[in-house]
């Protein structure tokens, strides 16, 4: 296997009003060609941080204050913005967690999924319209011919997830960042996406790193995992070894908190105390 | 490795908390251009209460022998004007006229444009009929608005103040209404909506912060304004009466000197520039500190 | 085609172009209100009409004396006739002859009420005007008129032809008898004349002349500078420095017959006072104030000045002179100390210049002075109404003819109009009265002399300058005389 | 439950959103995001609401709340008609319905501290003062798993489950009778998901609290909710208690929904039903049944008809022909 | 959209109809009488009447105001009371001046503000910004005729580049533009300076937006970063802006006209008045206002077109 992406002890801090706040805290991982690799962690240890340092979008009161993140040995830390725009969206592509904001109000879904196809592989605007036919398509849209003339407001919240990933996946990058890609989308659909996350990795070799809480999506597409919490990596493995050998307490106290489709036991309810903190700390 | 150390970077005991109103002029003082803005209107401030201290002539004090001169003659660090009166004087003195006039009718034509623009911006069913009134007062000619000032309430420097304002509403108004139409879609004026909060509390609460930023730039913009047309008022005989100084009066009048004693009007002009300069930056740095996304240097 | 060609050498600033040699561009500060000479009053319409009309006399330029035009001779066999000789062979612009029934015509839609002339007042004297013959018209008044061949003279009394006023609009389309014919006016921007080849003298050297609305005199000099324009006049005294700089542009001043005072509402008090009156007479520094005119302007105590008929040298020193410990002392003996007196001033001409001036001078003899700007058409209404303390005005005189300055202005007639300071004397009155119906000139002189002297001491008015008439103009022009009036022709005028 | 008046009855609601061309922006066709939805939900009931993403479960919660107006139909909070309330009574109707809207971020005033946004809720329907308001406000953040501390930052410092924890404390904030809960828990990590459910069942226990849950989260649906309510393309496609859907769904889009859950077991192949056909959108709405163009049944007679709502068995209903 | 065009038609006609209502009492309230003016200072108390008479000034002013209204019915807006000319020919030849003035003078406004603003936007607190706010203010400092007659002074006078006033020859001729570009300058630099302190203020707000972020995702190219995805989205207070001063120069050119002698709307608005005349007045103010209704019709329209979200229904 080849290795695609190499995240060395990584430290992201936010500037916030009690001063600087460290939401990654020192984390090393790599992701191979053609590998998933699915981030859970408690929510708000740092998983969007962590995409957004690799992507270098940081938001202005955010820093990577150390470490280093290579894509096929290439720096990305420290590169300037000009370097950095030949990769985004071609090398590397980020699905974003929120899709409303995420997308532009003002244009139409057609003119945001053509822009990365008509930047990165030269496309007219007629040949990227008919390409972003096929990959709203593909993620599923019905009706996608009228849909490109739609604005985001227009759509619900699972079609602006999957024009977000339409977009992502425009250009067949070599790494995908997928942040909580699929929270909006029904079942049928999130399979059918996932289906075509990994044909693409199957066909291109397209490397994943794959933010998520659904610990079924975990299972399905995962090779490797990484558990965070508060900051750091508590517990990273072989998807198999993660659900079946859990090392870690709050790993643990994850995969008991996961509510079973097929059973009416209320079992992963309890595992929680409300008030206060998380189980998985004491 | 565990829950414990969540946060523990952040110092234990948080700050003190502080007023709203304190921490947000922190941060604008904060702001390099705006501490210095703060400097020149405390200054102008300054200068404009002292005045009496600060002059070795009276701003009325004429001598026909000396008139005109140029910067630094004879004594007059401004030099004088065509009567020969002391500039830095009437600069000075003008300071209290120009400042007063331009804040408060800046200040005044901002609640009534604010209001008119709100409302409109935010009922669908009053906007044509709001809209149009504004339409009317620009139309309205704004000469034969201070006309009437003057026929029907008479000539104090109050009623400069009203002209003004009422010329400053409507392109208030319009500035206010543009923005509240694309923030009144916004999802988090739904929720507000969901929540029960009265139109009011929206309008002011949640709509009126979210485009400050226009209206800083409206109202500071419009200070150079305002000050500059105390001088077409009192033209029509509407305020300041001569020889009162009045920063617009005074580049009026030098307007026929401009080719003889261009520092007539020069002088008076970039005394309205720094009090705009000043007032548009501390607005800028009002406008970022009130900016949560405001960028923070690291 | 050609006029498209002329603009743009106009334009680039060629003085010496072989096409522009013959035209003149004229810029002022507003345009004609109208081409008739009959419906209009203002100056800047006289300038045009002047050019295309003419009247039966016209003053010498320099003296001011009346001599025939359009008429050839006049004579008096009573006070109240006037038979006057036209010349003969003259025809209007639109190939009307000009006649005895042309006068008749043109008097009669002056003092046609249903008309409404602004300039009625000129002719109303008169009674009857008659055709006796092809080339003679007799004018008979009511009284004596001695101002009459003054009126004649006037540019609002030309002649037009009857023709064109009966068929159509001679304030757009204007026919006279003039030296120049319309061409063209795009209003609010330029009219153009065009010299009239069949003029009864000799044609004018000017073929074309452009009077151009330039509303900014600072801007209207410096097209003057590039040659945009070759002639202004009317010059404001701020801006004479920045002329007289200009290498290319020469610059005419002479005295004038504009007068311009301080003017007491004579009703109020204490404007009603003598004491009061004299007092700020005594306060006021006219030199120092004539000082900053840049030369436009002298002084003299005389109301009726050097250029006016009824003017005499020995009124000159009749007023009183500044002395500001005699005012001060005047003050304080009558009780005005700190008398608090408001200051109407129009902003307008040189009014501004004369309160704030005036302002500081009284304030230094004791009174609290205040000043009321206000714009001229309320200055007017407020003026009229009486509704002011004390106030500058001026006038100008267009007939330099003293009765005309002192009757509308002073005299009690003209109270709730034009006598502003509502003075109310009836001696003056009768002297003014008597001016105006006594033909002999002599008399008149006398008489205008007598009220002069009177109004001078019982200061209505108290005398702040007396103007200066101005113009500037291209290298290139001669011939250019500008009247104590005010008023020019073109006839003479040539371009190198 | 079902004997009692109803909490909230929704009588034949559409909602449709006109799509608009041009510069002269004519309405060109209508986007038919709810149709024809009737249906009672009881006090302390949990209804849960799944389906196709874009079949109009959002749309629905929010017209049921009156944040977008109705197109037909008519809403009923305990037995009264919502519309044409003065605004005093429907201000008194909005304290008990509140919404978890599904994008937290977006509905959150950028400029605005937490602790304040929170605070409002109290300030509108309370008269709390200053001092108990910020200590409510804080209760709530510690209760939703958040830190008190947090009451000052703005919602850009916050992590995606972070701020739908806030739209969480928003909505409970005031004890409502209602809550419509938008994909309210789908941003959350397992463990706190359990604890926010927890909680909401807690308060539901308490105040005799209705939920209207709607949610992509099968499993999480199963067991917070006492029926189910299944949905496409604006319409009901079948109704009925947790256990009747799950045990023995009935419409072939119910079924093919349950198929592709993924389940949390690493190299378990599932087998999901393949939907194959033609996606129809709201836009150009099929005729007949709204499910016939992908529906493994189909017959002719589904492209004509629109099949009845018919009750199955007792409290299960389904719009199908074929079953 | 038609329907808001037939509304603000409809809210045209009410508004012109308060708005002449209006601006006939405020001319019969303010002091000065139009026969005073005409008459001039010496005029008598009769000639004064007689002029009135003329003028049909003598009659109550509801009269005057029925009469007045009855002529527009037929077309007819009056006549000038100084110049006698009809109160539509006074305006049509002045009105292509000001549009062109106008035009002119917003294209290089909006060319110099959104330019300038865009740039200190993203080099906040950078000397190009700096500067560029020096500009703005002093943009908005400088009384036009002082910059007018600056310009006047070095490009007209001293380097003879180009003329000092007039605006007569055609446009599409090399002497219609020259004499349009100083004017132009003159009367848009307030308007430059006010557009490039709404667009920096406005960019910045929106260059922090989460689907700018995005747009960087995509790889998208700093400048069509700027000028497409932001400026779009940053244009409402723009195009407000715009709006208010596209209206207002079409309304009000006046000191710019009288210092490049351009015989325009402004100056005889002014002009008249000062004159007291009634029916000019009258006229240009309704053509104003419904210049106002106009432009602010647009702006909506672009509104709408900029932000899909906003509707008018
Ligand atoms: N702009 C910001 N300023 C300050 N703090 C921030 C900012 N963004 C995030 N944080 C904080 O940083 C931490 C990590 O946030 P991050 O978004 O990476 O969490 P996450 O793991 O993605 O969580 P979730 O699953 O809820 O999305 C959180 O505690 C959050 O509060
Ligand atoms: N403002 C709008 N204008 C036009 N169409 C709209 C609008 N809002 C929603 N729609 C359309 O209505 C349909 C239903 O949208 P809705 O948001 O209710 O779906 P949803 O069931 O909540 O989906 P998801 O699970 O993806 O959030 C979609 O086809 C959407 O495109
Ligand atoms: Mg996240
Ligand atoms: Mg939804």
């Amino acid at each position: 296997m080849e290795r695609l992406l190499q995240v060395e002890n990584l430290v992201t801090q936010y500037k916030t009003a009690e001063g600087m706040f460290s939401a990654v805290k020192g984390i090393s991982f790599t992701v191979e060609k053609g590998e998933t690799v699915c981030i859970v962690g408690e929510s708000g240890s740092g998983k969007s941080a962590t995409a957004l340092s690799i992507m270098g979008l940081l938001p202005a009161n955010g820093k990577i204050t150390e470490g280093s993140i290579r894509l096929k040995d290439d720096e990305l830390v420290g590169k300037t913005e000009e370097q950095l725009q030949q990769i985004r969206g071609n090398e590397i592509s980020m699905i974003f967690q929120e899709p409303m904001t995420a997308l532009n109000p003002v244009f139409t879904i057609g003119f945001q999924i053509r822009e990365p196809l008509m930047i990165h592989l030269n496309m007219s605007k007629k040949e990227a319209t008919l390409v972003s036919i096929e990959l709203l398509k593909k993620v599923g849209i019905p009706n996608p011919k009228e849909k490109i003339k739609q604005f985001p407001h227009e759509l619900s919240g699972g079609m602006r997830q999957r024009v977000m990933i339409a977009i992502a996946l425009a250009c067949e990058p070599s790494l995908l960042i997928a942040d909580e890609p699929t929270t909006a989308l029904d079942v049928t659909i999130q399979s059918q996406i996932l289906d075509l996350i990994d044909d693409l990795k199957e066909q291109m070799g397209m490397g994943v790193v794959f933010v998520t809480h659904d610990m079924g999506v975990v299972a399905e597409i995962a090779d490797r995992v990484m558990v965070m919490y508060a900051g750091e990596v508590v517990e990273m493995g072989d998807v198999h070894r993660i659900f079946n050998h859990p090392q870690h307490s709050y790993t643990k106290g994850l995969l008991a908190a996961v509510p079973n489709v097929d059973d009416d036991s209320k079992n992963w309810l309890q595992g929680v105390n409300i008030h206060g903190k998380s189980s998985a700390s004491s | 490795m565990s829950a414990e150390v969540v946060f523990n970077e952040k110092n234990a005991a948080p700050k003190k908390k502080e007023r709203y109103i304190v921490q947000t002029f922190k941060r604008v003082l904060k702001n390099k251009l705006a501490f210095i803005g703060i400097i020149i209107v405390s200054i102008q401030i300054i200068l404009a209460i002292f005045a009496p201290f600060l002059t070795s002539y009276g701003p009325y004090e004429q001598n026909l022998a000396v008139t005109e001169l140029g910067i630094g003659e004879e004594g007059h660090i401004l030099g004088t004007d065509n009567y020969g009166r002391d500039m830095w004087s009437r600069l000075v003195y003008g300071a209290r006229i120009s400042l007063i006039v331009g804040l408060s009718s800046v200040a005044l034509g901002l609640i009534g444009g604010l209001t008119l623009g709100l409302l409109a911006g935010f009922y669908r069913r009053i906007d044509g009929f709001v809209m149009r009134i504004v339409d009317l007062l620009f139309a309205f000619p704004g000469i034969l608005l201070a006309m009437l000032i003057i026929a029907m309430l008479g000539t104090s420097l109050v009623n400069v103040v009203i002209a003004i304002s009422i010329w400053s509403i409507p392109g208030c108004a319009r500035i206010v209404r543009g923005s509240v139409l694309s923030i009144k879609k916004q999802e988090y004026i739904l929720a507000m909506k969901s929540l029960g909060a009265s139109d009011i509390r929206i309008m002011l609460k949640h709509i009126l912060p979210n485009c400050t930023a226009p209206i800083i730039v409206f109202a500071t913009m419009r200070m150079a304004t305002a000050i500059l047309s105390t001088s077409a008022l009192s033209f029509l005989g509407l305020g300041a009466q001569p020889p009162t100084p009045e920063w617009g009066a005074m580049i009026a009048a030098g307007q026929d000197f401009m080719w003889t004693a261009p520092h007539m009007s020069i002088i008076p002009g970039i005394a309205i520039m720094l009090t705009v300069f000043a007032f548009n930056v501390v607005g800028d740095g009002l406008r970022d500190a009130l900016d949560p996304n405001m960028e923070i240097d690291l | 085609v050609v006029g498209c060609s002329d603009k743009s050498s106009s334009k680039s600033g060629g003085t010496s172009s072989g096409e522009a040699a013959s035209e003149l561009t004229y810029a002022s500060t507003s345009d004609a209100a109208g081409l008739s000479p009959i419906d209009t009053n203002d100056s800047v319409s006289s300038n045009v009409t002047g050019q295309i009309y003419e009247t039966l006399f016209t003053q010498d330029p320099k003296t001011l004396e009346p001599e025939p035009l359009l008429a050839e001779s006049y004579e008096t066999p009573d006070d109240n006739t006037w038979v006057i000789k036209l010349r003969e062979g003259i025809t209007f612009h639109d190939g009307t002859p000009f006649n005895a029934e042309a006068v008749k015509y043109t008097f009669e839609q002056i003092k046609d009420p249903e008309r409404a002339a602004p300039r009625a007042s000129l002719l109303a004297p008169i009674e009857s005007i008659e055709a006796k013959d092809e080339y003679t018209v007799v004018l008979k008044t009511k009284e004596p008129y001695g101002p009459m061949l003054a009126a004649l003279s006037h540019t609002n009394a030309a002649i037009v032809s009857p023709e064109a006023d009966k068929e159509g609009d001679i304030g757009k389309n204007p026919v006279g008898t003039g030296p120049f014919v319309f061409e063209e006016w795009v209003e609010g921007d330029h009219i153009t004349l065009k010299r009239n080849e069949d003029y009864w003298r000799e044609p004018a050297a000017l073929e074309k002349v452009t009077f151009k609305v330039v509303p900014e005199t600072s801007t209207a000099i410096s097209m003057l500078e590039t040659g945009e324009v070759q002639f202004i006049d009317a010059l404001p005294s701020d801006q004479l420095p920045r002329i007289e700089s200009i290498k290319s542009a020469e610059v005419q001043k002479s005295e004038g017959t504009r007068v311009s005072y301080l003017g007491f509402n004579m009703e109020k008090a204490p404007f009603n006072e003598l004491e009061f009156r004299q007092a700020v007479a005594y306060g006021v520094d006219q030199e120092a104030y004539v000082a900053q005119l840049n030369g436009l302007g002298t002084y003299n105590e005389s109301i009726i000045g050097p250029k006016v008929f009824g003017y005499n040298e020995e009124a000159k020193n009749e007023g009183y002179p500044f002395d500001q410990e005699k005012a001060k002392e005047m003050i304080k003996e009558n009780g005005y100390s700190g008398q608090k007196v408001t200051l109407l001033a129009a902003n307008r001409d040189n009014y501004m210049k004369m309160a704030e001036i005036v302002q500081s001078q009284l304030t230094e003899i004791g009174l609290s002075v205040e000043i009321e700007t206000m714009e001229w058409a309320t200055f007017l209404d407020t003026a009229r109404k009486g509704n002011y303390e004390m106030t500058f005005l001026g006038w100008s005189n267009s007939t330099a003819d003293g009765s005309e300055l002192l009757y509308p202005n002073l005299h009690s007639d003209n109270i709730d109009s034009s006598n502003y300071s509502r003075y109310n004397n009836e001696a003056f009155d009768k002297l003014v009265q008597e001016s105006r119906s006594t033909v002999d000139q002599e008399v008149r002189k006398e008489k205008l002399h007598e009220a002069n002297i009177m109004a001078i001491k019982d200061a209505p008015w108290i005398v702040m300058e007396h103007g200066t008439v101005t113009a500037a103009y291209d290298k290139s022009v001669s011939g250019l005389v500008v009247d104590p009036t005010g008023k020019w022709s073109l006839y003479n005028v040539s371009r190198k | 439950m079902e004997n009692h008046q109803p909490l909230l009855e929704v009588k034949d609601l559409k909602k449709y959103f006109p799509i608009k061309s041009g510069i002269l922006q004519r309405t060109k066709a209508n986007v038919k995001a709810v149709e024809n939805v009737s249906l009672k939900v009881y006090e302390g009931e949990t209804l849960g609401i799944v389906g196709e993403s874009g079949c109009g479960k959002s749309t629905f919660g929010r017209t049921v709340l009156g944040l977008e107006k109705l197109t037909n139909g008519s809403i009923l909070f305990r037995g009264e008609n919502i519309e044409g309330l003065s605004d005093r009574k429907l201000k008194g109707y909005k304290k008990d319905m509140q919404m978890i809207f599904q994008d937290p971020f977006a509905s959150l005033n950028p400029r605005q501290r937490i602790g304040n946004a929170l605070e409002e809720a109290f300030i509108i329907h309370t008269d709390l003062s200053k001092k108990d308001r910020e200590k409510r406000v804080r209760e709530l953040l510690v209760e939703v798993g958040l830190e008190a501390e947090h009451y000052d930052r703005y919602p850009h410092e916050f992590s995606g489950g972070q701020r739908q924890r806030i739209g969480i404390a928003r909505a409970i904030a005031l004890n409502p009778s209602l809550i419509i809960c938008d994909e309210a828990v789908s941003a959350l990590d397992v463990s706190v998901q359990a604890r926010i459910i927890r909680l909401l069942i807690e308060l539901q226990k308490k105040y005799k609290l209705t939920y209207m849950f709607i949610s992509h989260d099968l499993g999480v649906v199963r067991h917070m909710c006492n029926r189910v309510l299944v949905m496409y393309l604006g319409t009901m496609v079948e109704l009925g208690s947790s256990d009747q859907i799950y045990k023995n769904p009935m419409h072939p889009y119910t079924r093919a929904l349950l198929s592709a859950i993924p389940r949390p077991v690493p190299g378990r192949k599932k087998n999901p039903i393949k939907l194959e056909g033609d996606l129809p959108s709201a836009s150009n709405y099929p005729s007949g049944c709204p499910f016939h163009t992908r529906c493994p049944l189909a017959q002719e007679h589904c492209k004509l008809k629109v099949p009845e709502w018919r009750e199955i068995e007792e409290g299960h209903f389904v719009a199908c022909h074929e079953v | 959209m038609i329907g808001l065009i037939v509304r603000r038609f409809l809210q045209l006609i009410l508004l012109l109809l308060g708005i002449s209502f209006l601006v006939f009492m405020s001319m019969h309230i303010a002091p000065g009488d139009p026969a005073t003016i005409i008459g001039g200072p010496t005029a008598s108390a009769s000639d004064l009447e007689a002029i009135r008479d003329n003028l049909g000034l003598d009659r109550p002013v509801i009269v005057q105001y029925a009469d007045y209204l009855g002529g527009i019915l037929q077309g007819d807006f009056g006549y000038s009371f100084q110049t006698g000319q009809s109160v539509t020919d006074a305006i049509i030849t002045r009105f292509p001046n000001t549009i062109k003035l106008a035009t002119a003078s917003m294209i290089v406004a909006i060319i110099i503000g959104i330019v300038t603003g865009i740039i200190s936007a993203i080099k906040q607190n950078s000397w190009i910004d700096l500067s560029s706010t020096t500009f703005a203010l002093a943009g908005v400092s400088i009384p036009n005729f002082w910059l007018g007659a600056m310009l006047i002074l070095v490009f007209a006078v001293n380097l003879q580049w180009l003329p000092v006033g007039g605006l007569s020859a055609p446009i599409y001729t090399i002497e219609g533009m020259k004499e349009l570009i100083l004017p132009a300058i003159t009367l848009g630099t307030a308007s430059a300076a006010l557009i490039a302190r709404m667009s920096r203020s406005a960019m910045l707000e929106v260059i922090r937006s989460d689907y700018i972020r995005t747009a960087k995702a995509k790889g998208v190219k700093q400048r069509s970063l700027i000028w497409i995805h932001a400026l779009r989205n940053a244009m409402i207070p723009v195009v407000t802006v715009i709006g208010i001063n596209f209206g207002g120069l079409l309304g009000g050119t006046i000191i710019t006209e009288q210092v490049f002698a351009i015989n325009g709307i402004g100056r005889l608005m002014i002009d008249a008045i000062a004159a007291r005349d009634f029916p000019i007045v009258q006229g240009t103010v309704l053509l104003v206002a419904a210049i106002f209704v106009f432009v602010n019709l647009i702006v909506d329209v672009i509104y709408a077109f900029i932000d899909p979200r906003i509707t008018y229904n």
